[in-house]
Parts: C-alpha cells; structure tokens; sequence
C-alpha cells in the first residue's frame, strides 16, 4: 500500500496526470470560449478526429512537424466554420448539428486513413524539449518542464484564456453575447461575428488537441482514437464552470485519477476489478462537483440560436 | 414462415458445386467488428481470406464481401441474415458477440454455411447443423512471448496492456503470464485492463505507467496498442505483438509478434463445404497446426539463448509436454 | 459645418422622418403605414395604448427589426438600417422598454460594452467607471459602477440604461418607457437632463403612458392606435384630457372616489421580518405591519429599499431570516410558495416578465399558473382544456388584453399587455390577501384606470391589499395607510388622510418627521 | 387546399435536405469509385425494399422512438439527457437479471416485470443526475456523460462475472455474455419478421407522453419548470423535484429501450467493452431523433423511422457496393447536419404564411395560427 506513495510513483502519476491533460485541455478550452459565446459545440470530438488525422498525414508525408499543425488548425477551422454557418446563420439546433459533425469528423477522419494511409503507421513526433534550468528542479523539473511543446502550449493557454475572457474588449463581447445577445446586438456588438469566432477558435483549439495526440503524445493515428475524449473535454467545461482555470482544475482532475487508476491496477496489494478501476475518474469527477457546491449558472443564452425575433 | 423464400433461394447454390465446378464462384461474406485494416484482429481474418481467394484463382473462384465496424450487435444480426438471404455459400461471424445472432439465423437457411469466432460452440447440441466455430489458442503464442519477455527483461518487470478482461484477449494474457513465470518465478507481470478497445491515448498512458512502476519489456492485445508501442519504443522498452504482426511500427523494439493465420481454418472449412458438411465442427488455430505462427523481427538482435528458449517453448507446446493453464 | 455638431461630437440630426412603415408580426398588422418625423432641438412624444404599435416603430428605427413597408429618411436622405450598429452609427441611440444589460456583468462592464476602449483591446473599465460617477454627478443618477447587475432593482437598472444611452451620446435619443420605473422625484431629474439635452441640439423620442408627463417635456406628440397613426398634435395647443380622450378613443375619469369599506380583521400580519438580498446583505430588517380585510395598505419607498424582497419573503419565495409571517393567524414563514398561494395569497411581481409567467407559454396557459392543479382547470390530474380556454377568453376580454388569440405565445404581447395576463391571473382569483407590487407600471390609462377599479372592488370585497408602489400619486389615490420603507426598515405608518408628498419624500429619505419632532421636543 | 401543399413542403423538408446530403455524398462516392445509383438504390432497398427491410427499419427505429420520447420530457424541462446510452444499458442489465432469476414464471408475466426492471433502472440511472442537477448545482451535461461511462464499465464487469452465462464459466474463451432468455420470455414477433413487439410499445407511449406533456398537470409543470424557473416557483411548482422526475422519466424511457432490445432482439446481453454495442448508439441518435420530431413525441415517431431507415439502409449499402464503413458514418454526420439546417425554411415559411393569413383574413374571426404547423404543438391544438 506504501507503495503508492513512493515519490517516484507520484512523479510518473503526476507526468502521466500532465500528459492525459493536454488535449483536454484544448479541445475544453476552446469549448469554453464557443460555450461563454452562447454555442454548444458537441462537435468537438469529430474536429479533433479530422485535426488528428490530417496533420498526422501531413507529417507522415512531409516530416514537418509544424506543417503537421498548421494542417490540424486548417482543418479544425474549416470544420468550426462549417458548424458556425449551420448554428449562427441557419440557426440549426447545436446539440444536434453538433453530433452531426461528430459523425462526420469520426468518418472522414477513418475513410481518408484508410484511402490514404491503409494501415496503422508511425511518425516522429514533437519530442520533449526540456526547458533549461526549470526541468532541473528536482521532482517539479521532471513533472512540468520535461515535456514537447504542445504541452507547454495546453497549460500556458489556459491563463491565456482567462486574460482575454476577462481583461479584454473581446473577451467582455463574448461574455455579453452569451448571456444576453439582444443586449450585445442592442448596442452595435455584432453577435454573428462574435459567434463566428468562437466557434473557428473552438474548431481551431480542437484540431489542435487531436494533433497534439496523433504528433506529439502518441505519434500514431488509429480509427476512433479519441474514444470519447471529446466527449470529456466537454463536460470538463461544466466542471470548471465556464472558467479556464476550473477547466484546468477538471481536466487535471480527471486525468490525475485517470493515472493513479492505471497504477492502482499493477499494485499487487490491490485487488480491485479492473473495471472498477476504470470507473474511478468518472464516478470521482461527479463527487467533487457535489462536494463543490457550485453557484454558477451557464451562460443564459447557451444553446439558443440568436434571432431578433421578427 | 420468413424463412421458407430464403431458404430455396439459397437452395440452387447448394447444388451447384456438385454439378459443374468453376461457374459461379464460391461466394464468402464476413463480418467484423472492427476495421479491415486494423492491424489486430479483424485484419487477420481479412487478409486470410484474400491469401485463401488468390490460392483458389482469383476472384473468379471466390468472392468475399465484407461488413466492417458492425460493433452494433443488432446490425451485425441485419447483415448476417441478409448475406444469407443473397445465397452466399459461408458467412463468417467474426467476433464472440455474434454468437446469439447465428443460434437466431442459422436454422433458416440450412444450406448455408455459418462460421463463428472466436469461440468452440458450434450450436450441434441445440441441434443446429451448420455453423462452424474457429478459435484461436492465443495462450500458446501468448507463453513463448513471456518465455521471450522473461528472458530478455533486465528489471524484471514486464508490463501488459489489454482492452477488457475477456476472450482471446484474457487468453492471451494468461498465456505471457505463464510463460513469464515459467522462466523466472519471481518475475512481475503487470497487467492494466483499460477497458476499452478504442482508447489509443489511455493505452499509452497505461504503457507509461507500466514503465514508471520499472517495466523494460511491455506486450499488448487488440487495436489500441499502437499508442503503448509508441511509449515503449520512446523508453526503449521492448514490444512483443499479438494478432498481427506489429514490428512495422517500431522495428528497433518490436521483437517478436505471435501472428494468426486462419488460412488452416479457412481450408478446412471449404474442403468440408465441397463435401456437404455445412457446420458442426470446431476449429482451432494452433502453433502446432501452423494458424499460430510466431513472426520474429529479423531487425532485432535477439541474443541466440533466448530465441532456442522460444523455440523450446513451441516444441513443448506442440508436443504436449507444457501445458498452459488458463483455468 | 461646425454648428452641426454637438457638444458630444455627433452631427446633429436635424430631421429624420418615418414613411409609411408598415409591419407585420404572425397575427399582427403591428404598424400600418405609419409616418413619423422628428427634429433636432424638440421632444417628440409617441403615445397610445398597450399595443399600439410604439416600441415596433422604434425597434425599427434602431433597426432591431426590419420594416415590411416604407421608408427612413434622415436629413433629407433616404437611408436604410438593417442593425443597430448601422443605427449607432447615424447617431440614433435607444433606452428599450425591457432592459437590454447583461446580468451577470458589472455596471461599468454593461456601460463599456460596443465602445472603443482607450487602451486597444484591452478593456477600459476604470476610465468607464469614473465616467459613470462624473455622468451620476451631474445628472443625479447616482449607481456603484462595480455593481452586477443582478444585485440591481429595477429603478437602479433604469439609471443605467440612461447612463449607457449618455455615454454613448447619441444625436437622436429613443426613450422607450423612461419613466415606468422612476420615482417622481427622479423623473424630475430626468426631464432635467431631456432638457438639457434638447438645448444642445438633440432630437428626443419619448415614450409614456402618464399623460403629465408628456405635458410637461413634449413638443409635439404623435398618438398610434391599433398599429395605425391617428395623427400629430403641437403639445401646446391640447389639454391633458383632450389627449386622454384622443389616444383612447372615449372619455377617462382621472380621479377616483375612495369609498368608505368597513375594516375588518388584520389578514397579514408581518412581525419583525428579515431577509436578505441577492447580494446576501440584509435587505428587509425587522419589519412589521398588518394589512386588514378592506383596506389598501400602500408602501412607498424609493426603488431597491427592499420591497422586493419585503414582497418574495412573505410569499415564500425568499428565504426569511428572522420573524414571522401570519396569514389570517396561521404561520406561513417557512411555507413554499404554492403552500402559500394555496391559502389564496395573490402576488403580482415587480418584474412580471422574469417573475410572474412564461414567455413561451401561451395567454391561457399563463392565466392558470396559479390554479392549474386545481378545479375546474385540472381534474385528476388531466388539465380541462375546453375550461382553460373559457377562462381565458373571459379574462383577455375582462382586462382587454390586446392579442390575437389566446393561443398566442405570452412573450410576444406589448409590454403593458404582457401585465395585463398577470394582473388579470391575480386579480381574478378572489384571494384573500393581495400583494401587488408596481401594478399600473407601463399600463395606458385607460388599462391604469381599469386597474385601480379592479384594485378598488377587491379591497370592497374585503381583501386586504398591500400596494408596493414608487407612484407617489397612485399611493396617495388608493391607499388608506401608507407605509414608507427605506433601507429595509419601516419608517413609518401615515393615514391617507394626513399624507403629503413632503412628508412621504422625507420619510423616503429615511427621516420619520414624527420622531423628528419628538426627539426635538425632547 | 395550400395549406396541405404547405403542410406537405414541411414534412418533405427533411427528405429534401437528405437528398442534398446524399448529393453530396455523391462526389464522395465517386471519388470512391462507386455508383452513386448502385449505392442509394441499395439504401433505400434497404431501408423500404420488402417487408422484411421495412420491418427491419422499424426494429431499428424502436429504441430511438423510446429514447426520444425520453428526450422530448427532458428537453422540455430544460435538461438535456445525453446518457441514454448509460440508462439503456443499466435498463437492459436488471431487465436481464429478471428474465435469468424467474425462470418458471409465465412469459408474460415475466416480460411485464422486465419491462418494469427496464424502465426502473434507466429511471435510477437518469434520477441521479437528476437528483445532482437539483440538489447539487452538477450539470447534467458532466453528469450523464461521466454516468455512462459508469455504466459500461459496469456492464463489462457484471457480465464478465456476477452475470456470466454459466456455460461460458466452462469454457476457455469466457464470452462476456449473459445465458440467453427462455423462449417463452421473448417479446412476441409481429409478422414474420423482427419486427417485436416492443415497436407497438413505443407508439403506444409516445401517445401517452404527448398526453403527459400536453394534457396533465405533471406535463405542465414541466414544461413550466423548463421554460422559466423562477416564474413556476412563484406558481407553486417545486421546481427541483420537477427537473428530477423529467431526468427520471427520460432515462426511465431510455431504460425501456435497452429492456426492449434485450427481450425483443438480443435475448441477451453481450458486451465488447464498449456501449454502442448493445444500444447501437441510440442513447444518442434517439436525441437526434426527438429534436428531429421537434420535440414532440408525436413528431419523434415519424423521426426515428427516418432515422432507422437512414441507419438500416446505410449498412444494406455497405454490403452492396462495399465501400468503408466510415464513408457510412460521414454520410450520416451530413444528413444530421443538412436536415437539422434545413429547418429555418419550415420556421420562416411558417412565420410568413402567418403574417399573410392574418392580412388576408383580418376579417374571419377565427385567427387561430394551428392550421399550418405539420404537427400542431398542443398549446396550440388546446381548443379542441
Ligand atoms: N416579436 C413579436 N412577435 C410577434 N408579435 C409582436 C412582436 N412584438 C410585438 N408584437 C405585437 O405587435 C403589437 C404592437 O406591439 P408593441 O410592443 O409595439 O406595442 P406598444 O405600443 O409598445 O405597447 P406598450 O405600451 O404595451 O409597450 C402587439 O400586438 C404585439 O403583440
Ligand atoms: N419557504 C421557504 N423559505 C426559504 N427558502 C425556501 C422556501 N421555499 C423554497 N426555498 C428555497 O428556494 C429554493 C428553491 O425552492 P423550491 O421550492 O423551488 O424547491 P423544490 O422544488 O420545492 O425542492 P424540494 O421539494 O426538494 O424542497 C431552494 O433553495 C429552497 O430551499
Ligand atoms: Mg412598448
Ligand atoms: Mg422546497
């Protein structure tokens, strides 16, 4: 039982933990923004397949990485600009056109694999950059400043978000055109661009989380491999309650659980079923927000498509 | 009362081998449940198949059509019965899921062959006639691996990344387990169940973890491994395959891959299709049978030692004198 | 072209005028071919009854709505606006009859909102803050710039949609129902700032439903009926009554007798009441009075003094944090809400559209929020719809609520029908106790008649009424007893007969004369 | 007489933007080498091709209806139930356990209790969230999401133990599976084909849940609650126990629908790990179906045959001309999305035709908007 509290044993939890996070943390944040907007984007998980797969073949063709990601943006632009075309100017209902990108993006991304690639196959991926002098504090270097790039970017966008949710013109548009879009329009904020870019960020951020599994974290593509992910990283945005840092909160959450399940299941001293095992960080994610009591309302206007009403 | 139109569809197509050979080709349908190209299990069926057509002549011996991603139980069902319905000659169910769905099917169209897998219940006792089961002894593969993987671990911890504790997957384990243990007792083989069979990212982290808790060789079963062999060639862990042959994904660590060959099966089926037998039998790929075969990565420098242990363990496999128990 | 400008830097709008607007809603001819014109350096007020049309001609001249028919005209120029930013940017701004601030957002953040921030894209909200207290200086309209919205009532929320609309300082300014939600003193303020305001050059619309008022600041006044203009008048060459009489259609009585109704026992006895505001800070504090069968009990104060919640702690919809509530001397203090509309309290919210129905719900469906688990309306379970209906039908026709059909969704009513549903739903139940907080707020006069009739004819059938108002003159031509609450504490009860305005505006204030000379006698 | 033309553009909207899709889908399949012709013939041979295709359609379309119906209480209490996956399987799972424990009692006895088991255990599963909504403040967006991944893994670990078929305990490969109900227990068949019982089942409740929301006070108070909270407190409704009982509901229909697929097409429960495998996916597609319908449970019958169709012909297709299965799926993301889009036609055309009508008509007295809306929403049907 002492076994689990070695400290090598939370160090590899805590990179594990850190590793799991980061494309939660993408594709969550950028949901945050399209949701402070007023948009539910149950999208994601199928822009995150696209962004996986397409920057995973550019790079699998090309050997550059960070043409790889530009692909994986471009696409997960296209895909958000789609979705802000069917929610914002034909006011389609978001939940399902959401689920309708999602099974696109889970299609496409599975039949261009297999015209184009035909079988699993392996790249070089973004490799761990340590960052000098950081990465040499013991315990904390190894953890945080022991990882590639993409998960630098992941954390550092998280107090990115906030600063422009919170600090700038922009981000006090998106907030007002979430909760009140009559208001916003009322007073020249234009609530179509405003959506427009939230969704595109969103699509963008989610193309980038699926690349951040298929270049950086994985190097590898296989149908449907984000299983649900997507799925996740949105819920993670009610975790943190609209915040970036409660979905940071969450994401770390639930992906720390998600580490200390896995090691759980190799401790001899543990016999618990593996599915049981498995359940922990969901069946975890839930008690803390009960024991959280949390006041925060979504954005009113989340889900409602704007209309002037005439 | 469905049944009786199917049925006599069907029936021209029974008599027609008997008559003149080559006309129509032998028709095959297969259903999976996951992709033809998935590198794991539904691949290897698949590819057996074509091996099987290219052996008769070419497509115009045989025809396969196949249904793939019918993880949906129910679709599966739909498909089955309408290739069956289509007078296709053998319709293969491939995937332990599937089972129900032919005990509901098969008695309908008692011409046509029904194949099951992976499982040894061929539904004769609640006298049904014509569907064949296929197995595979994935144990077997599964103990020379652990035989390899004891031999070659330094720290004397393996890791093991399996999708749901269940079928083949299970077996496999148990056999690697024993295999392990059999070299080195006090081997530790840890195993993560991550229950899923599409989770690639969570499979990796399971990797992951199984190198941080000390693991310098890792194996794994089903479609989501291809994450874990990326963790382990990262950490300069060694990899050992199951299904299919994964050492193109990492050809400095993969060191051996046990590799399904259902051609054996396939075979056997046909020649007792030809001869009238529509089902009823029990198949079951083995090492000794040539349906297990194990694929060595000749890019790995495996030390001469431990590929004679190998060996060693397929001989005693083959020959009965190592028994694996899988309770 | 430097005398085109005003102090604020916008041009001047020295004409703009509406042809021929005509628009349709599903069911509605809501303007037909309506013209309207107005000019720099006057108040051009629009009047007519709930529904008229007034708020659809002006959402279309913010271009918040496109019209099906006619033209804007603007300097002699024909022009076209498809949005507000297009109106914003020919000068014309708008403060809306139903509040567009943001809730969860702070004053400042609501101010700041579509403006250009003097650091880039950074927001601004200090310098928008100090804005804020400069423009609350000088115009009297005092508001903590921090403050969210939410924590706002609704006079506060007034003073910034003003605040926002003189930020912004617009060249044509649409003043939508100003005034519904002001108490007379700040009225007075505020024609003081229209004056203003029209001295420099600026084109005003004005919008109201008390005819004193647009004596008092109007030029001219253009009166709607059914969607239809009824013409253009010069405000000074008409009577207060002519103008009543001309937008109605027939004569209105402005005054009304107050008959004498035997008192009977006391039906709500609040004892030392405390509640808290949605801020969490005490809003009600040790308040006690009764109300009597037969009598109206009015209670002034200056909006956000706590009669909300003063209201919501008796009716079960807030928390009560000290003291008790009796109706007919049972204790209702910690009862829920449909307990306590159970025992035939009747309560018309201050904010009807949020509090008191449902926008999506139809009239009929909203007329039976109160009863609709019970007889005739439900039986077993099963809603009566043929009932439902009836009823319905009778009340729209009763409370003259102008609206298609009863099946019209409640949302999309004018603003003074949308109160009309509510009143007529609270009113019509016979209760026992009646707690009606703003009740003629945004009603046309013949609507504002009809109601102190109705108000009157309970309060002779022996309920007992508790009027929470800010009009002082509507408090002082119904109640019999007048309680003036300020901060949450009760400053005093006065018999109708020995109110002043004076007296009450003190005692608003916070100052009980009474006391005053006591304690000076002393 | 041009208000059946309108009322007929309105239903044929959704046909006419699957047809846009597939369109597009077109180019994908000729990209693919296919024929287009070869491949929707095969679809809609598939989908309404013989009696036994139809019936097949309409087996589908049986879970999707139920959990629509489900999702039509949910929507209209303003809470969006995305774990009928969860709720089908936990409904599937007890109704299972009733069908393995009473292996005496009389068939339909036993069927009843299951359906019951069914509803009961997908109400649990739905409560909960409900319950965490209410009391909680948890979204039920997290809460179902994390909820069926609870239950999947619950499913694998019950039927890989607890529930195992005895005859797999034997056996080397242990087929995670349960022992397959008696044949007496099996919803009977309707015409010699799949079709089940359980289809009738559907249709029947979905005119309960239109009777329900429109015609009691419970769907009142729902439908309250969901469209404005504070104004139904004031009203005397309880508001937290309203959102707990539509989670109930709505998951207690998802409930039924894994009870359902288990009596009348399973016959067991199987598992291979993940959730789709035994609910198809229509803890999904069933949201999809019921926004489809409008969010009425009359409107959601018709929606979910489309969809059944959609997903029956679909695979027909695959096994036709043999194209990737993912091309399926993408194909079925852009009729989602296509018919989904489609809808601001209906809503303005609506919105037009009433604005007209009035002006045509200002003399009839008798304004009722209902006639053109395809089906009326009972608000507005309320004076019959
Ligand atoms: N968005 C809308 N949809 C449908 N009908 C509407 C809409 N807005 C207004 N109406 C209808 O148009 C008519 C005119 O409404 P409007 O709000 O302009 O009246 P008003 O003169 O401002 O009344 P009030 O004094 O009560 O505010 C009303 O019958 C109303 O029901
Ligand atoms: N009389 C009251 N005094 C104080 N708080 C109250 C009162 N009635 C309701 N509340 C509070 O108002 C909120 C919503 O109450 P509401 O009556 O709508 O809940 P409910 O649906 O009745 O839930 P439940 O039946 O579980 O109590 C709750 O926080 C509740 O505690
Ligand atoms: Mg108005
Ligand atoms: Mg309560």
């Amino acid at each position: 039982m002492s076994e689990i509290f070695s400290a090598s044993v939370i160090i590899s939890i805590l990179t594990s933990g850190i590793r799991l996070a980061t494309p939660y943390l993408y594709a969550a944040i950028g949901e945050t923004f399209s949701q402070r907007s007023g948009v539910l984007n149950l999208g994601v998980e199928g822009q995150m397949l696209l962004g996986a797969f397409v920057s995973f073949y550019v790079v699998f063709k090309t050997e550059n990485l960070w043409l790889g990601l530009l692909s994986a943006i471009i696409v997960g632009a296209l895909m958000g600009l789609a979705m802000a075309f069917v929610t914002v100017n034909l006011q389609a209902e978001q939940g399902i056109s959401g689920i309708g990108f999602y099974l696109f993006g889970l299609g496409m991304s599975d039949l261009l694999f297999k015209m184009l690639l035909g079988t699993v196959e392996t790249v070089k991926g973004f490799s761990v950059v340590p960052i000098p002098i950081l990465s040499k504090i013991p315990v904390i270097g190894e953890i945080f400043f022991n990882q590639n790039v993409l998960v630098y970017v992941a954390f550092l966008l998280v107090p990115i978000a906030w600063f422009v949710l919170n600090k700038t013109t922009l981000g006090l548009n998106i907030r007002s055109v979430g909760e009140n879009p009559e208001a916003a329009d009322s007073v020249g904020v234009s609530v179509v661009k405003i959506r427009y870019f939230t969704i595109i960020l969103g699509g963008i951020l989610s193309g980038v989380a699926g690349a951040s599994m298929s270049i950086a974290l994985l190097n590898v593509f296989q149908q449907n491999m984000t299983s649900g992910l997507g799925f996740i990283a949105v819920a993670l945005v009610y975790f943190g309650a609209w915040r970036a840092w409660g979905v940071l909160a969450g994401a770390l959450l639930f992906s720390m659980v998600q580490a200390i399940q896995l090691r759980i299941q190799i401790i001899d001293s543990i016999s618990l079923s593996p599915d049981i095992a498995v359940m922990m960080p969901y069946i975890l994610t839930i008690i803390v927000l009960v024991a959280s009591v949390s006041r925060v309302r979504a954005p009113s206007a989340l889900t409602k498509p704007f209309d002037r009403g005439e | 009362g469905s049944a009786a139109a199917p049925a006599e569809e069907a029936a021209p197509a029974e008599e027609m081998p008997a008559e003149e050979i080559p006309a129509e080709p032998f028709k095959v349908a297969i259903i999976m449940p996951s992709s033809i190209t998935d590198l794991a299990f539904s691949q290897s069926m698949y590819d057996a198949l074509v091996a099987v057509q290219e052996e008769m002549g070419g497509e115009s011996a045989m025809e396969i059509v196949y249904s793939e991603g019918m993880f949906v139980v129910d679709d599966a069902a739909a498909a089955i019965r309408d290739y069956a319905s289509e007078g296709y000659d053998l319709i293969i169910a491939h995937g332990s899921q599937y089972g129900s769905s032919l005990q509901e099917i098969a008695p309908d169209f008692p011409t046509t062959s029904f194949a099951w897998g992976t499982t040894l219940n061929t539904f004769k006792d609640e006298g049904i006639n014509n569907v064949f089961a296929y197995e595979a002894n994935s144990q077997e593969g599964g103990y020379v691996n652990g035989v390899m993987a004891a031999s070659l671990s330094k720290s004397g911890v393996i890791g093991v990344v399996g999708p749901i504790q269940a079928g083949d997957a299970d077996l496999y384990v148990k056999g690697f387990v024993a295999g392990a243990k059999s070299v080195n007792p006090d081997v530790e083989v840890n195993v993560n169940w991550i229950g899923s069979f599409s989770d690639v990212a969570l499979a990796a982290e399971a990797a992951n973890t199984h190198i941080g808790a000390g693991a310098d060789v890792l194996t794994g079963t089903a479609q989501m491994v291809p994450g874990a062999i990326g963790v382990a060639e990262e950490n300069g862990a060694l990899w050992f395959g199951t299904q299919a042959s994964q050492t193109s994904l990492a050809e400095d660590i993969v060191v051996a891959n046990q590799v399904y060959d259902w051609t054996v099966v396939l075979d056997e089926m046909l020649a007792n299709i030809k001869n009238g037998v529509y089902g009823g039998e029990a198949y079951t790929i083995t090492l000794a049978n040539g349906g297990l075969v194990m694929d060595y990565n000749s890019a790995f420098d495996l030390p001469a030692d431990v590929k004679a242990a190998a060996d060693a363990a397929v001989e005693g496999i083959i020959d009965g004198s190592i028994e694996i128990p899988v309770e | 072209m430097s005398d085109n400008k005003l102090p604020s830097g916008h041009t001047r709008i020295d004409s703009l005028e509406m042809r021929g607007i005509t628009k349709r809603f599903p069911g509605v001819l809501a303007n037909n071919k309506v013209d309207f014109e107005v000019h720099a350096g006057e108040v051009h007020a629009l009047l007519g009854e709930n529904g008229a049309g007034k708020s659809t001609l002006m959402k279309i001249l913010y271009g918040l709505y496109g019209q099906d028919e006619g033209d804007i005209i603007l300097n002699g120029k024909k022009i076209k606006i498809d949005s507000p930013t297009d109106a914003i940017n020919h000068g014309i701004g708008m403060i809306h009859q139903h509040f567009m601030l943001v809730e969860t957002l702070t004053v400042a953040e609501n101010v700041a909102l579509g403006m250009p921030s003097s650091r880039g894209f950074l927001t601004d909200l200090d310098r928008v803050s100090e804005r804020i207290l400069e423009l609350g200086k000088i115009y009297g309209l005092e508001i903590d710039p921090s403050a969210y919205i939410w924590q706002l009532s609704v006079g506060q929320q007034q003073r910034v949609e003003i605040i926002k609309a003189l930020y912004r300082g617009a060249a044509l300014l649409i003043l939508d129902e100003p005034t519904a939600v002001l108490t007379p003193q700040e009225v007075k303020e505020f024609f003081v700032i229209m004056r203003q305001m029209v001295a420099d050059g600026h084109a005003l619309i004005f919008i109201s439903h008390k005819l004193h008022e647009i004596m008092d600041i109007c030029d001219r006044v253009t009166v709607l009926r059914d969607g239809e203009l009824v013409g253009t008048k010069i405000i000074k060459e008409i009577t207060k009554s002519e103008l009543a009489n001309w937008m109605v259609g027939r004569e209105v009585s402005m005054t009304r007798e107050l008959v004498d109704v035997e008192l009977g026992p006391a039906r709500l006895e609040v004892k030392g009441l405390c509640a808290d505001s949605n801020r969490g800070t005490p809003a009600v504090r040790d308040f006690t009075l009764n109300v009597h069968s037969g009598e109206i009990l009015g209670v002034a104060g200056i909006s956000g003094n706590g009669q909300k919640e003063l209201a919501e702690a008796i009716t079960g919809l807030r928390e009560v944090t000290g003291g008790s509530v009796l109706l007919e001397g049972e204790d209702i203090t910690h009862c829920r809400p449909g307990e306590v509309t159970e025992r035939m309290l009747s309560y018309i919210p201050e904010e009807r559209m949020r509090d008191g129905m449902i926008k999506d719900f139809s009239i009929a469906e909203n007329m039976i929020l109160r009863e609709h688990h019970k007889s005739p309306f439900a039986e077993k379970g099963f809603l009566m719809l043929k009932t439902i209906a009836k009823h319905s039908d009778q009340l729209i026709d009763r409370f003259r609520v102008k609206t298609p059909s009863r099946d019209t969704k409640a949302g999309t009513l004018s603003g003074g029908n949308i109160q009309k549903v509510v009143l007529a739903r609270e009113i019509s139940r016979q209760p026992r106790v009646l707690i009606a907080a703003q009740p003629t707020r945004g009603l046309d006069v013949g609507a504002t008649e009809y109601v102190h009739a109705q108000l009157l004819e309970q309060r002779a059938n022996g309920t007992a009424i508790m009027m929470i108002s800010e009009d002082l003159d509507e408090v002082m031509a119904l109640s019999d007893r007048i309680a003036v609450i300020c901060e949450g504490e009760l400053i005093g009860i006065v018999p109708r007969d020995e109110a002043t305005p004076e007296k009450l505006g003190l005692m608003m204030a916070g100052v009980n004369p009474e006391e005053e000379a006591a304690s000076a006698a002393r | 007489m041009r208000s059946r033309m309108n009322a007929l553009f309105d239903a044929m909207l959704p046909v006419f933007a699957t047809l846009a899709a597939l369109g597009v889908g077109m180019i994908m399949l000729l990209i693919l080498r296919v024929s287009p012709l070869e491949a929707y013939g095969a679809l809609w041979e598939g989908a309404f091709g013989s009696t036994n295709a139809i019936a097949e359609t309409l087996v589908k379309a049986t879970p999707l209806l139920l959990v629509g119906l489900g999702i039509c209480i949910a929507f209209r209490a303003n809470v969006i139930n995305i774990g009928g996956e969860g709720q089908m399987i936990i409904g599937g799972i007890l109704a299972t356990q009733v069908g393995l424990t009473f292996t005496d009692a009389p068939g339909w006895l036993i069927i009843i209790l299951a359906m019951f088991a069914g509803f009961l255990g997908g109400a649990i599963w739905g409560g909960i969230p409900g319950a965490l909504k209410a009391y909680f403040n948890v979204n039920e967006i997290l809460s179902t999401v994390m909820m069926n991944a609870i239950a999947v893994q619950l499913m694998n670990f019950l039927l890989r133990g607890p529930m195992i078929d005895p005859a797999q305990l034997e056996k080397a490969s242990k087929i995670p599976q349960t022992a397959r109900l008696a044949e007496a227990f099996r919803l009977p068949r309707l015409v010699p084909t799949r079709l089940h019982l359980g289809f009738l089942i559907a249709l029947v409740l979905a005119i309960l849940v239109y009777i329900l929301l429109w015609r009691t006070t419970l769907g009142y108070r729902i439908r309250a609650v969901g469209q404005n909270p504070d104004a139904s407190r004031y009203g005397g409704i309880r508001v937290r126990r309203r959102i707990v009982l539509a989670l109930f509901l709505s998951g207690a229909f998802a409930g039924l629908a894994g009870a359902i697929q288990v009596y009348g097409v399973n016959y067991r429960m199987i598992t291979d790990g993940s959730a789709s495998g035994f609910t198809g996916a229509a803890g999904f597609n069933g949201i999809v179906a019921a926004l489809f319908g409008q969010l009425h449970p009359i409107g959601t019958i018709p929606a979910s045959i489309f969809f059944g169709a959609l997903l029956v012909g679909a695979n027909k297709m695959q096994r036709v001309v043999q194209i990737p299965s993912a091309l399926i799926t993408a194909l079925n993301g852009l009729v989602v999305v296509f018919v989904v889009s489609s809808e601001i036609w209906r809503k303005k055309r609506q919105r037009q035709r009433l604005a007209l009508a009035r002006q045509a008509e200002s003399e009839d007295d008798d304004v009722s908007p209902s006639a053109p809306e395809l089906y009326p929403p009972a608000e507005e049907a309320s004076e019959s």
